[in-house]
């Protein structure tokens, strides 16, 4: 409940943080609600399938942006491909927040020859190009579900989390409130649950964030060389799809452009919860942040 | 009962960079013994990077000295059986500096009061506990309603403080560790604060370890006074002893440099402080200090 | 019953009394040079362990492409000759797959270490993958380099201006266009770049890296070419790069207008262009050269897809036909490159840092 | 003209979201010239607030409201701070209205050797000097104690108290008319206090500058002030030569003020 206040005196305090979740919101819901409004589109039929109608029909009232190159409708493939961008930046922006934080406590917290060990393979983790491994990885791991590869670009991106949270936890833990927690007799564990841990949550919502980003985008990148998960499109594969069959010089723009204003939309309000989060919490930034 | 909190030949060292050897030493050498009974304050009085608060964190088994050791009871802090633990950590409580960041933000200010409650369980019930925390409040002159409930920054630092003393209160310890605790309180707040110091060591029996570095606070509290300088005890003795008849240089020099609020008695002599020698250890003056400087 | 762990200990102090030694005195007395050995070190460990990473990550993952690559070697065989365990041996021990994986571990970079050597290229045998990586690094390092370094310049000092002038509408500008674009993916702006200058218009070039009808050499027209040709591909990374930057900047710009030393600066009475120049500038702007250095590996992912689209010759491009054809050896030459050349970058200026802050010798 | 700088009906508020505070209201006040005027009060008095007005260093939500400041500098003409702005302002800065800041604060730069944040501001004011930069700075490091190799070092390898005395020796490097020092000693260790409470009288002494010095430490104004002007909530209360302040009071604050000095039982040397 407590919880819920502190949050919403946050968001209050940041239009930047309330559009970006606002905009965020908006395109969660449409996702969540995509099997309905494919369903709608079709209206009985499924408007995904193969030669549903005929292809490469120009935007209309009957179909909002147009069939592709199998006749399928355009504007329920992207409302659906939405839904898996959102997925795969769901599952990887968890899967890395949560490594990134149990590494950044036990770096930041414990310190000494474990906090040198994990910071330096943290570090080499962000500075040696992954992308090279993650394509690697998905071409020989053939016909990876959408969960495989939030696993994988996990495997990537959590160092971003990881790196943030610590340099934080060990400006935290040398707060006396810690050291009061200390004489009180608590234990390492709940002062990092306790003391911690809710001072943290708006760096852990940026290392999401952050972490969500790399994942929609490393997924993209994957589509874009042919190489993303079968069984799924996502806005990526669709981008791929125009490219690949010229559908720019056949006037089917909205299969090129739509997706990519959807996804520089979803990286643009990501951003900007990313931004205004870091404008609130950062006290240096409150004081004379704002336009 | 364990009556005695004894330092032994303690010592702690820092690792520096761009410094001679690559540490710098916070505490060199330190032994002293407090008592609990007779009660008695102590005052360590000392300029910043003397070591004073590092001290007060050894006391408080927060930073484990290089060499020497604590003794609780005879027994050092750092080898305690769980119940010996239990004890040291009921019996030695501190109060610091900041009253702002001793309070986590993200909780009410009474979280510390019923921590300690919980911790070293001063009451079965949640009414007891209530009603200790309540008599507490009073002890130490806050009314519980403006208090109880409220986030940190809703009170002024004074009551912040005294919330602390409070919960000094609920658990009685036998000795107070408190690391400067009114040096960022203004005059008026300062004295009070003082007072209950007073009230507690008469009253309750609680010896207290003052640390400051102010001399005119160890002048009101009276009782005993050590005064250390680069790590080192140079002089102690009662407080009246060491403020008219100091016997170490660096004493004089302190009470020397206490300006007078009397135009009529302004300094006639200079004194010289060679800041300079700092730089011929290629020391960079702002990196060695072990501590986060004090506001 | 013994005590549970003591109270926590503030860790990352030394608890040790080592005697000073000759050594450790004289670095202290050079902190600069201590600076260098220190991060010289890290430079060496970290280039051991991401090239580590590397291999073993390649070696044990999943569908195991060893496998593949041998059963292609097997059906080759069978058509050129018997299928003998003899041949498929020396082919394994060519390729680096004989032993158990530590024996081939430490084959592969005793190779890599001593002669520099990536073992043969798959689909250009007998080439070594070297010989196949170095004709395309040249490229990847011209385009990303320039690019990246462009966008740098750009995006600090666009950043610092808008931070700087904020509350004013340009900066206004600049700050919310960053923010909705500096996440994007660099092939996106690519992808529109084409569309726009080479499909509609017609103005530049799409694909490859110079006119083929020109013969390379050092030649007016053949570096105009090479520009010409490079100029869509390094827009693409230039203009978000600096998009990113602007906002980075401008967040560590605004905070130090808050600075005491501004204020100052202000009273002293020096004229505003040198405030913001001397004053806000100068201190901004050094925290960004390290992050420049994080970026580069960043950088270079993003690059990978840029070449793809524009077939450009570099590294990324290397990458991706290898992948296609399964040729392992290039894969984890190309990775190898990129994880050196990266934090080759990333150590010279972190080696260079000192000499603009000076501070930073006195940084753990 | 005896006085350097004469303020009448100064008035600054902070606009918040809750309506003005009033920080100072109506502030009269004459500083002579050559004179140690020290301005005394607790913190929240607003006597911070009055010399960032004065300096006109005030920013948002803080603001001016009423009043005048003339201001006299040697050799130009009379002028209302309130009223300067752009070049003309800038032009005042440092040769003849100049800002001593408390030394624990960042205000060299901390990237920026010590010398050349002496050369930047007599460049700017005095481009003429360049030639004698090279014996300029090093006799202003020595007028405050500090030895000449200091002028190559950065802020970080200097301690507080150097910090401070490099602040004097710019703060009085063009020969300003006056000098307003904002909690000159504040935060340094007391034997550090004395050094600098020396070194700032030895400045009206060795430059005839006029120093305006804030302080909450009232020993501070006993040691150095010849006149203590006390502020309470906003207003000066009362005005007067340091003796009559300390020995006979006049306003009830001030009387509190000087009695709540903790005093210790042993007489100063």
């Amino acid at each position: 409940m407590r919880l819920l206040t502190a949050v919403l005196r946050t968001i209050r305090n940041s239009r930047r943080l309330a559009t970006g979740l606002v905009i965020l919101a908006l395109l969660v819901l449409v996702a969540l609600f995509s099997p309905l409004i494919v369903k709608a589109v079709g209206g009985g039929q499924d408007p995904i399938e193969l030669a549903a109608y005929d292809k490469w029909q120009v935007p209309g009232p009957q179909h909002l942006l147009g069939t592709d190159q199998f006749g399928r409708d355009v504007f329920a493939m992207v409302v659906k491909a939405l839904a898996v961008s959102l997925q795969i930046g769901a599952i990887a922006g968890v899967i890395s927040t949560v490594v990134g934080v149990i590494v950044a406590f036990v770096a930041g917290y414990k310190g000494g020859w474990i906090d040198n060990v994990l910071s330096t393979f943290t570090g080499i983790l962000l500075v040696i190009p992954t992308f090279p491994l993650l394509i690697a990885l998905s071409a020989y791991a053939k016909n990876v579900s959408l969960f495989q590869v939030g696993v994988m670009i996990s495997i990537f991106s959590w160092p971003f989390a990881a790196k943030t949270i610590r340099s934080q936890v060990l400006s935290l833990r040398t707060r006396p409130y810690v050291d009061l927690a200390r004489v009180s007799k608590a234990r390492d564990i709940e002062i990092i649950v306790t003391e911690l841990l809710p001072n943290l949550l708006p760096f852990i919502g940026v290392g999401f964030a952050s972490s969500a980003l790399g994942a929609i985008f490393g997924l993209v990148g994957l589509e874009i060389i042919g190489l993303g998960p079968g069984g799924v499109i996502d806005l990526g594969q669709i981008i791929f799809n125009a490219i690949g069959t010229g559908a720019l010089t056949l006037g089917a723009w909205p299969m090129f452009v739509v997706p990519i204003a959807l996804l520089t939309l979803l990286f643009a309000a990501l951003n900007m919860v990313n931004i205004g989060l870091e404008e609130v919490y950062n006290p240096r930034l409150r004081g004379v942040a704002g336009e | 009962m364990k009556s005695e909190l004894e330092l032994r030949g303690v010592q702690q060292r820092f690792h520096a960079r761009g410094v001679a050897d690559g540490y710098v030493t916070a505490v060199d050498d330190v032994s002293f013994k407090l008592l609990a009974s007779p009660p008695q304050i102590v005052s360590l009085v000392g300029q910043s990077g003397s070591g004073k608060s590092t001290i007060a964190r050894n006391v408080l088994g927060l930073q484990k000295p290089t060499a020497g050791s604590v003794l609780y009871g005879g027994k050092d802090i750092f080898k305690l059986s769980r119940s010996e633990y239990d004890a040291y950590r009921r019996d030695v409580q501190p109060v610091f500096q900041d009253p702002y960041a001793i309070f986590n933000p993200f909780y009410r200010v009474d979280r510390v009061l019923w921590k300690a409650v919980k911790k070293f369980k001063l009451a079965s019930t949640r009414e007891a506990g209530l009603k200790l925390i309540e008599e507490s409040l009073q002890a130490v002159r806050l009314e519980p309603e403006n208090v109880l409930g409220r986030y940190p920054h809703q009170l002024s630092g004074g009551q912040r403080q005294r919330i602390m003393l409070a919960r000094v209160h609920m658990l009685r310890p036998s000795f107070i560790i408190a690391d400067e605790p009114v040096s960022m309180l203004d005059a008026q707040v300062r004295k009070h604060f003082l007072d209950i110091l007073l009230d507690f060591q008469r009253e309750h029996g609680m010896t207290t370890l003052f640390i400051t570095h102010d001399l005119s606070t160890v002048y009101y509290l009276g009782g005993e006074v050590m005064v250390i300088t680069k790590g080192q005890i140079v002089e102690r003795g009662p407080v009246a002893t060491v403020m008219h008849e100091p016997t170490h240089p660096y004493t004089k020099l302190l009470l020397d440099s206490i300006p007078s609020p009397d135009p009529d008695q302004r300094w006639t002599t200079r004194i010289q402080v060679d800041e300079l020698e700092r730089l011929d250890d290629n020391t960079p003056a702002d990196t060695t200090k072990p501590e986060a400087p004090v506001l | 019953m013994t005590a549970e762990a003591p109270p926590a200990v503030a860790v990352d102090k030394s608890q040790d009394s080592a005697p000073v030694s000759g050594v450790r005195a004289w670095l202290s007395r050079h902190p600069l040079a201590a600076y260098a050995i220190r991060r010289f070190g890290l430079y060496l460990i970290e280039l051991w362990g991401a090239l580590t990473i590397a291999f073993f990550f390649f070696r044990l993952m999943p569908g195991d492409p060893i496998q593949t690559l041998i059963q292609t070697l097997q059906q080759n065989y069978i058509y050129n000759a018997q299928a003998s365990a003899e041949i498929i041996a020396r082919y394994k021990h060519e390729f680096g797959l004989d032993g158990n994986l530590l024996t081939q571990y430490l084959v592969y970079m005793q190779k890599l270490i001593l002669h520099g050597d990536l073992g043969p290229s798959l689909i250009n045998y007998p080439t070594p993958a070297q010989t196949v990586i170095l004709r395309s690094l040249p490229w990847t390092i011209g385009l990303l380099g320039i690019s990246a370094v462009m966008a740098w310049i750009l995006g600090v000092v666009i950043g610092a201006i808008a931070g700087w002038r904020r509350g004013k509408l340009g900066s206004a500008i600049a700050t919310n266009l960053s923010i909705a674009l500096s996440h994007v993916p660099y092939f996106f702006v690519a992808l529109i770049l084409v569309y726009v200058f080479a499909y509609s218009m017609g103005l530049l070039p799409a694909r490859s890296a110079y006119d083929s009808n020109i013969n390379p050499g050092i030649s007016f027209a053949f570096i105009g070419s090479v520009l010409k040709y490079g100029l869509l591909p390094g827009l693409s990374i230039v203009i978000i790069g600096t998009f990113s930057w602007i906002l980075s900047t401008r967040m560590l710009m605004i905070p130090i207008l808050g600075e005491d030393y501004l204020v100052y600066a202000e009273a002293k009475g020096l004229k505003n262009s040198r405030i913001l120049t001397r004053y806000a500038l100068r201190n901004c702007y050094l925290p960004q050269i390290t992050a420049f250095g994080i970026s580069l590996g960043f950088i270079f992912n993003g690059n990978v897809l840029v070449e793809q689209l524009f077939s450009y010759p570099g590294l990324g491009t290397t990458l991706v036909t290898a992948i296609q054809q399964l040729d392992f050896n290039t894969i984890l030459g190309v990775t190898d490159i990129a994880i050196f050349s990266v934090l080759t970058a990333v150590l010279l200026l972190d080696l260079l840092l000192p000499l603009l802050d000076p501070r930073v010798k006195y940084w753990k | 003209m005896n006085n350097v700088l004469e303020v009448k009906g100064l008035e600054v508020v902070y606009s918040t979201n809750r309506g003005d505070v009033q920080a100072v209201r109506g502030i009269d006040l004459d500083v002579h010239r050559g004179e140690i005027l020290g301005i005394a009060g607790e913190s929240g008095s607003g006597k911070s607030t009055l010399a960032v007005a004065l300096l006109r260093l005030l920013k948002a939500p803080g603001k001016v409201t009423g009043g005048s400041v003339m201001f006299h500098p040697a050799g130009r003409s009379p002028v209302d701070l309130l009223k300067v702005h752009g070049e003309e302002l800038r032009v005042l800065r440092w040769s003849a209205l100049s800002y001593l800041p408390q030394g624990s604060m960042s205000s060299l730069n901390p990237v920026m050797r010590v010398e050349e944040q002496f050369k930047d501001v007599i460049l700017e004011h005095a481009p003429a000097r360049r030639d004698s930069l090279g014996e300029l700075i090093p006799r202003l490091l020595g007028q405050v104690g500090l030895e000449p190799r200091v002028g190559r070092m950065y802020p970080h390898e200097l301690s507080g108290g150097m910090k401070q005395r490099v602040l004097m020796a710019i703060a009085v490097a063009l020969e300003p008319d006056l000098v307003i020092a904002d909690e000159p000693t504040t935060a340094l260790d007391v034997t550090i206090q004395r050094v600098i409470l020396q070194s700032l009288a030895d400045l009206r002494t060795d430059f005839g500058v006029t120093l305006m010095v804030i302080s909450h430490d009232m020993g501070v104004h006993a040691q150095l002030a010849d006149r203590v002007a006390v502020m309470y909530e906003g207003r000066l209360v009362e005005v007067g030569d340091v003796r009559q302040v300390f020995k006979d009071p006049q306003d009830p604050y001030t009387r509190q003020l000087i009695e709540s000095i903790p005093r210790l039982g042993r007489k100063a040397s």
